[in-house]
């Protein structure tokens, strides 16, 4: 039965997944039968303020976008320990606590030294 | 049998959804048009009620231009990915008592998870378009967004530390055992999560990916027609996701006396929803620069300190 | 009598060593004189060991017996002691290093490093003869490569690095094998006997013993014997595992040609008789036929390859590998007077070759060249010089009342009256090898001809003759000669017991 | 409802193994190389979620085990992106082929 | 739930090393970034000598938390290697950091400490997660070590291919764990190894494709033939006292953890795979050494030697001994092997860094130059090729005579003729330092305090290993070494 429960709820997560699909693909679809089709080169330029693009847009960018994705990835992935600690901590009492502090401490030292490096800063 | 009630019940949703962003719109426009002393839309139909249909459907009716120098299926598939997980969300949000979807034990974590896919659809469509603009209001989007979801998955920690559960329902049940909703006890939190959600949404005043005085349109600003609908319907389809969330953590979900549970939801998703549009219409934009150090200096500390406080009175109290 | 002698004995020159490496480099006079101390010593020592050496006794003397590493499962201990066998071979070593550091005169450049490895080497070499663990002998075989491998590398002729390494790959492998050996007999012995044990005469035992013998098949046996024949094949040289000598000896300055040859090349037949022949005695009699056989070969071969050198240290090189031949051959035979040829071989030749590859040193230094061609007439020129050089050559071909004569002669007694059970074809194979012996002659004398007489190089006319230090080791050298040629009884009591032993071994 | 066999996430579980060693074997581009390396840590997620809850001893070590495969997994990522800015400024490309300043 | 009430006491170093490399850390960030800072280099070899201590004192009676983390002889003797290692690495670093500008030196300690602590973790470990934890400690920090000099195509390049490489073999030993937990239902080995033979009889496919898989992983953290190929490339571009530290340390703790899982983890099933261990061992040593043979920059001769050595490392686990010989045969080679390498590398990287030239030539003529480093550096190459009367020689016959007595003569002919072959690029350096005339004449190296402190340690542990092998020996026998 828990089971049971435990499937249909990700059978709601699917249908939810499909219609979310399904929308804009028929939205776009339908769409198509009401919209005009009538491109020309001029109208396919990519837009730059009405002036001609000068260059290839898909440029490399400034290291600080690497460096916050770096920093996201290491918190986003160090929350998933807080998760289930927290869903757990009931059980787990002062151990809890202790085992979690030294976490965030160490974390905190982590950002620390990224405030300090100056990742931080954007530009 | 089953299925036909979920699917039933999965497009009641989403019509209701259409109908939610179609009226949120216009709300929106409204509010901030009568707190600009303006009077907003107001041709279209009794009140102006019927203008965001008309919007929709000149969307619909406009050329679909995809640019020559794009990347032609990501450019495609890009505001599907943006829409889907927005939508995908409201999946394990239960609305009432009895009116509930999947009810998942990992529900925080399932809405956390989904709803940062939205970003992959964001910088898809800005790095497609093969557009200067696109592609910085991308950019952008992205640094903004992943920077402010920690604080804001940070925030709820907090919650999910007083409920003991990750299941949406069960944290609405705990503010009820507990007698008081959790905006009370996690105030901090609240606070770091409106922050931090105002920022996930691209909101004003963080609305840096798309300030149109600097950026054009942003990342979908080589986007027309209907593809442009769905990267708005996905902005407004989260921003109610964010709401109907920030009620189930912090405001008690159904909670309230009298009237019935779905009603309470909705008038305080309502209040979420006001709240944004009544910070757009006052606040300016903030500088990138403050915008990133404000993230991680500010919210993430104070996150971890809120972390770290909530448990120890936790334990503390047994 | 001195307690540990032995170990003193082993570990002087180490320590004279390192006195060397404390004296600065200017001081080359000091440094030579601290080296020449250490070696004088050393050798005094070794007299002193010899001449309190019990003849009477066929076992182990002055033995030192301590557990070093302990692994468990066995131990590797530092187990010394001399016999008959290496009684002689040790004083060999002393004299002749002795010597090759005086004649190490003659290098002028990096003085104390020569030194310090030449008394590391001699360390190792002494070490050699009076280990009985395996492990320490496995030790100090290896560790005379590295000097030996400097030496000839830096201080040898134009070929040096190429033949540095060629002497420390083929020894090298040979030490391998010669490992695999040890540790199989190791196993197989403490199998059988349930005791673990690396010592050569307990192991000696072991493999003697009947009650043993189930355990130890004879296959196994004959694998494990021709393992460690091929081993110290290498190092003696036998052929065809000879190839590096000609190389490392012609490449090598003077003084390390006189230790290669003098005492290296008898590591090689001491491991040869001491397990080889110590430990599986039966082996070596079911082997004989074929021992003596490359024996023959080695012989005419090196014969034959001397016959045709134009380079004189080079036919010195190949007569070494002739007459290490006679060494197998005695051995062979499995008879008393055989063995003790093989003993007597080793020690004679030992001293003559040192001696000639001296006096090619010698004059190479003064000419400049070592081709026989070349050369000629030195008599008239530096007489003193090409009368030792003749005299080695003499001693080499076996003239009566020098040592080689003593040792051939009873070699070949040996092999012409070893047990047909033994040696089928004894006498046809010591028939043959008198030819190569007749070639000996025929090459030493065909040089002598053309370098001592014969006619004089024009750039040759005035020469240096002797200096007084170099008489030093020649004096020395063909006194040994003419005395053990004369007198072999003072080497033969020595090892005389010993020797009965081992031929006992296997009812000889 | 039925369960589905294990059988079919482990069959999963190695088809993504096996594409991410194929990406790492043969795509030239460093980033996809990475993104590899990181499919098949996931692929061992599905084997250690799927034996969590359905294996012959199911019990929650091995979604404890993914966790930590998942933060691991992140911080490898992490150091690989860090390291492979360093790369593209020393040496302006990122294509594997090009990076053979070392040959044995 | 053990973990409340385990004896934490037994994690006493790791936890004394862990604050302590984390003060290391904070102190080096809050006194700014860049400069030099030779105090904390200091303070991070005290904090490691602290940690020694502190693993004598605490690691000397055996026990466990958990069943995931023990303490035995085993892991007590792997730790004192790591943490000696790692201190070499560090004084040999200090001087290496004080020519290079560019690199932080702060970092480069601290990362060195927790590697040194994911590796200690990694050798008490006898559970698969605890152990992976600690393998990713140590490889996450050696990866950005090997970059660490940022502006060099060559240090990125090869971190690159140690990120690429390692992050995959990394996957395959997960992918090796999962099946042994799902098989299991459990992720201690202790438990593993208990199930393991009727496990085997019931699925001996799976069983053997997971230890496949964790050998191959672990195969290419300790670069064993035919998983070595980074090695090389890494070795040489990694910054050279990285280099040692990759070459000694890093692949003597990845040895701890094979041991420890094949012993306790596959004990059982001894049979089945020690033929497997015996062909990559022998696979190891003949395309290490032979490989070694054409190289001429001598960072990627040490890495080819680096893989021989490892496969010498490798044959006491394939040879049919009990596991107690084999493990005093393992413990014995590695400290050698430490000591004898860092020596090594200590000079290697004093000398190309004067040079600028990392070929074998440019230590022609150094025993003119610095009489004493070309010394000392012939006593490590003597011992690393197995010569008397170094710790390698008596580690290579100890191992040799282990092999012997289990009857694989092929593996000992193996080891041994390749070994021979190794003299040839031994002696090589050796003749390049002793035979060949400098470049420029009258150019003398004065080496520095901590190069000529390695060094003098280096070779009172190459040599007193062999003199004094009893002290280690007597200790090791008899010792009870795992927890099984």
């Amino acid at each position: 039965m828990d089971l049971d429960l435990y499937l249909n709820s990700y059978v709601y997560v699917i249908i939810f997944l499909l219609l979310g699909i399904a929308l804009p693909v028929g939205g776009l679809t339908f769409g198509k039968l009401l919209r005009p089709h009538n491109p020309y080169p001029d109208k396919l330029v990519p837009y730059e303020s009405g002036i001609l693009p000068t260059g290839d847009a898909q440029v490399r960018f400034s290291v600080a976008y690497y460096i916050v994705a770096l920093e996201f990835v290491i918190f986003d992935v160090e929350t998933v320990f807080l998760y289930p600690w927290a869903v757990a901590l009931d059980h787990l009492g002062w151990f809890g606590i202790n085992a979690m502090l030294i976490f965030i401490v160490v974390l905190g030292l982590g950002l620390a030294y990224s405030w300090k490096k100056k990742v931080l800063e954007w530009n | 049998m089953d299925l036909v009630n979920m699917i039933i019940y999965a497009v009641t949703v989403l019509g209701l959804l259409l109908g939610a962003v179609t009226y949120a719109i216009l709300f929106e426009r409204k509010v901030i048009g009568y707190m600009q002393v303006r009077i907003g839309p107001n041709r279209h139909g009794p009140w102006g009620l019927l203008q965001t249909i008309a919007d929709v459907m000149k969307l619909l009716m406009k050329e679909d231009i995809i640019p020559s120098q794009a990347d032609r299926k990501i450019f495609m598939i890009a505001p599907i990915i943006a829409f889907a997980p927005a939508y995908m969300v409201l999946a394990v949000i239960s609305w009432s008592e009895n009116i509930y979807a999947a009810d998942l034990n990992i529900g925080v974590l399932y809405f956390i998870g989904i709803s940062s896919i939205t970003t992959i659809g964001v910088l898809m469509g800005g790095w497609s378009s093969n557009n200067k603009y696109s592609l910085m209001g991308a950019m952008r989007a992205v640094a903004q967004m992943v920077s402010y979801e920690i604080p804001l998955v940070l925030a709820i920690i907090g919650v999910v530390i007083l409920a003991g559960s990750l299941n949406l329902r069960d944290i609405v049940f705990a503010q009820q055992d507990l007698g008081v909703w959790f905006i009370i006890p996690q105030f901090l939190g609240f606070v770091i999560y409106m922050i931090a959600a105002i920022a996930e949404l691209n909101r004003s005043p963080f609305d840096l990916p798309e300030a149109e005085s600097e950026l054009v349109s942003g990342y979908h600003t080589e986007y027309s027609g209907f593809r442009m609908a769905f990267f708005m319907l996905a902005e407004y389809v989260y921003a109610i996701a964010i709401a109907a969330l920030a009620t189930t953590l912090f405001l008690g979900g159904w909670l309230g006396p009298v009237l019935p549970g779905i009603v309470w939801f909705l008038l305080k998703m309502c209040l979420f929803m006001f709240i944004w549009f009544w910070l757009r219409a006052t606040l300016p934009r903030v500088r990138v620069d403050q915008l990133m150090s404000f993230g991680w200096k500010v919210l993430i500390p104070l996150a971890l300190l809120n972390i770290v406080i909530t448990a120890v009175i936790k334990v503390w109290m047994g | 009598m001195i307690p540990n002698i032995l170990t003193l004995l082993v570990f002087l020159p180490l320590l004279g060593a390192l006195i060397v490496l404390t004296i600065p480099n200017e001081h080359k006079n000091v440094i030579r004189s601290i080296a020449g101390i250490t070696s004088f010593v050393t050798l005094i020592i070794s007299i002193i060991v010899w001449s309190n050496f019990n003849r009477g006794l066929s076992g182990m003397q002055f033995a030192e017996n301590y557990t070093w590493i302990d692994l468990g499962f066995v131990s590797f201990n530092y187990e010394l002691g001399v016999d008959g066998l290496s009684m002689p071979l040790l004083v060999l070593t002393t004299i002749v290093t002795f010597l090759a550091v005086v004649a190490s005169v003659t290098i002028k450049d990096r003085v104390k490093e020569y030194f310090v490895w030449m008394l590391i080497l001699l360390t190792g070499m002494l070490g050699v003869f009076v280990a009985l663990d395996m492990f320490l002998f496995f030790l100090f075989f290896e560790l005379t490569l590295i000097p030996m491998f400097f030496i000839i590398g830096i201080w040898g002729g134009k070929e040096r690095e190429y033949a540095a390494f060629k002497f420390l790959i083929y020894t090298g492998l040979g030490s391998a094998l010669m490992l695999i050996a040890f540790f199989a007999m190791f196993y197989q012995g403490a199998m059988a006997s349930g005791q673990p044990t690396l010592n050569f005469l307990a192991l000696a035992e072991i493999y003697g013993n009947p009650a043993y013998a189930g355990m130890i098949s004879n296959a196994f046996k004959a694998g494990l014997f021709l393992t460690l024949f091929i081993a110290f094949a290498v190092k003696l040289p036998i052929f065809p595992f000879h190839t590096w000598l000609p190389d490392a000896h012609v490449q090598a300055p003077t003084a390390a040609s006189m230790i290669l040859a003098g005492v290296l090349l008898k590591m090689g037949a001491y491991g040869l008789l001491r397990v080889g022949f110590g430990i599986l005695p039966d082996q070596a009699a079911n082997f004989a036929y074929l021992i003596a056989i490359l024996g023959v070969v080695n012989i005419i071969y090196g014969a034959l390859l001397a016959l045709v050198q134009k380079d004189l240290k080079k036919l010195v090189a190949y007569s070494s590998i002739s007459h290490m031949g006679i060494v197998l051959l005695g051995a062979a035979s499995f008879t008393t007077s055989g063995m003790q040829g093989a003993i007597f071989q080793l020690v004679s030749h030992g001293f003559i070759a040192a001696l000639l590859f001296f006096m090619v040193g010698a004059i190479y230094e003064r000419t400049h060249t070592r081709m026989i061609e070349e050369l000629g007439g030195l008599s008239k020129t530096i007489p003193i010089l090409a009368g030792f050089l003749l005299a080695a050559a003499m001693a080499s071909v076996g003239l009566p009342g020098m040592s080689g004569f003593v040792s051939e002669f009873l070699a070949f007694m040996g092999i012409f009256w070893a047990s047909p059970d033994v040696i089928p074809a004894a006498k046809t194979i010591a028939v043959i090898a008198a030819l190569g012996i007749i070639l000996t002659a025929a090459y030493l004398l065909w040089a002598m001809q053309r370098t001592t007489f014969g006619q004089l190089h024009q750039s040759h006319a005035h020469l240096e003759d002797a200096r007084p230090i170099e008489y030093v080791p020649m004096v020395c050298l063909l006194g040994l000669i003419i005395l053990i040629g004369v007198y072999p009884a003072i080497l033969g009591d020595v090892i005389n017991t010993t020797v009965i032993d081992i031929v006992s071994k296997i009812g000889g | 409802m039925r369960m589905v066999p294990i059988t079919l996430y482990l069959a999963l579980a190695a088809i993504l193994f096996c594409i991410g060693l194929y990406g790492v074997l043969t795509r030239r581009h460093l980033v996809i190389v990475l993104v590899s390396v990181e499919l098949m840590l996931n692929a061992v997620n599905i084997n250690l979620v799927a034996f969590s809850s359905i294996g012959p001893f199911a019990n929650i070590t091995g979604q404890v085990f993914t966790l930590f495969v998942i933060t691991v997994a992140a911080a490898e990522a992490a150091v690989g992106l860090a390291i492979l800015i360093a790369l593209y400024r020393n040496r302006k490309s990122i294509d594997v082929i090009k990076q053979d300043l070392m040959r044995w | 739930m053990t973990a409340f009430n385990a004896d934490w006491s037994l994690m006493t170093p790791e936890i004394v090393l862990a604050v302590l490399a984390l003060t290391v850390f904070t102190i080096d960030f809050t006194t700014g970034i860049r400069g030099k800072k030779p105090f904390i280099g200091t303070l991070s070899v005290i904090s490691l000598l602290v940690t020694i201590v502190l693993v004598v004192i605490f690691n000397q009676t055996p026990g466990t938390i958990g069943s995931t983390f023990v303490v035995d002889p085993f892991a007590m003797l792997f730790k004192i290697v790591i943490l000696l290692g790692v201190a070499l690495v560090i004084v040999n670093s200090m001087s290496y950091l004080d020519k290079h500008d560019d690199m932080y030196q702060g970092e480069f300690y601290s990362l060195l400490l927790f590697a040194a602590l994911g590796a200690m973790l990694m050798v008490s470990s006898a559970d698969l997660i605890t152990l992976f934890i600690g393998l990713e400690i140590l490889s996450i920090s050696s990866y950005c070590l090997a970059g660490f000099r940022k502006h060099q195509a060559k240090s990125t390049e090869a971190a690159l291919k140690y990120v690429i490489l390692g992050g995959t073999a990394s996957a395959f030993i997960l992918y090796g764990m999962s099946f042994m937990y799902g098989l299991t239902g459990s992720t201690s080995l202790l438990e593993i190894g208990a199930a393991m033979p009727t496990l085997y009889a019931q699925y001996p496919f799976l069983i053997m494709m997971s230890l496949f898989f964790m050998v191959a992983g672990l195969g290419f953290k300790i670069s064993i033939v035919p998983f070595h190929m980074w090695a090389p490339d890494v070795y040489e571009g990694a910054p050279t006292p990285i280099t040692g530290f990759l070459t000694a340390v890093s692949k003597v703790a990845g040895f701890a953890i094979m041991i420890r899982i094949l012993a306790v983890g596959f004990g059982g099933i001894y049979d089945q795979w020690y033929f497997v261990i015996a062909v990559i061992a022998a696979l190891t040593m003949i395309v290490g050494n032979t490989v070694a043979l054409v190289q001429t920059n001598i960072k990627r001769l040490m890495a080819y030697s680096g893989i021989a050595q490892a496969g010498y490392l490798l044959v006491p686990l394939a040879a049919l001994l009990n596991i107690h010989i084999s493990l005093s045969m393992i413990v014995y080679y590695a400290f050698a092997y430490v000591f004898m390498t860092l020596g090594a590398f200590a000079i290697i990287s004093y000398v190309t860094e004067k040079e600028n030239d990392e070929e074998i030539s440019s230590f022609a003529g150094l025993y003119r130059r610095s009489p004493f480093l070309a010394h000392s550096m012939t006593v490590f190459l003597v011992s690393m090729a197995g010569l008397p009367i170094t710790a390698g020689f008596v580690g290579k016959v100890y191992i040799f005579l282990g092999v012997m007595t289990s009857q694989m003569v092929w593996l000992a002919v193996i080891m041994i003729v390749t070994s021979t072959i190794s003299f040839f690029y031994y002696f090589g350096i050796i003749k390049q330092m002793y035979m060949r005339a400098p470049k420029e004449e009258d150019s003398m190296l004065k080496a520095p305090t901590s190069i000529s402190l390695i060094v003098t340690i280096s070779l009172i542990g190459t040599f007193g290993l062999a003199l004094f092998a009893n002290m280690l020996t007597n200790y090791m026998n008899g010792l009870n070494w795992i927890i099984l």
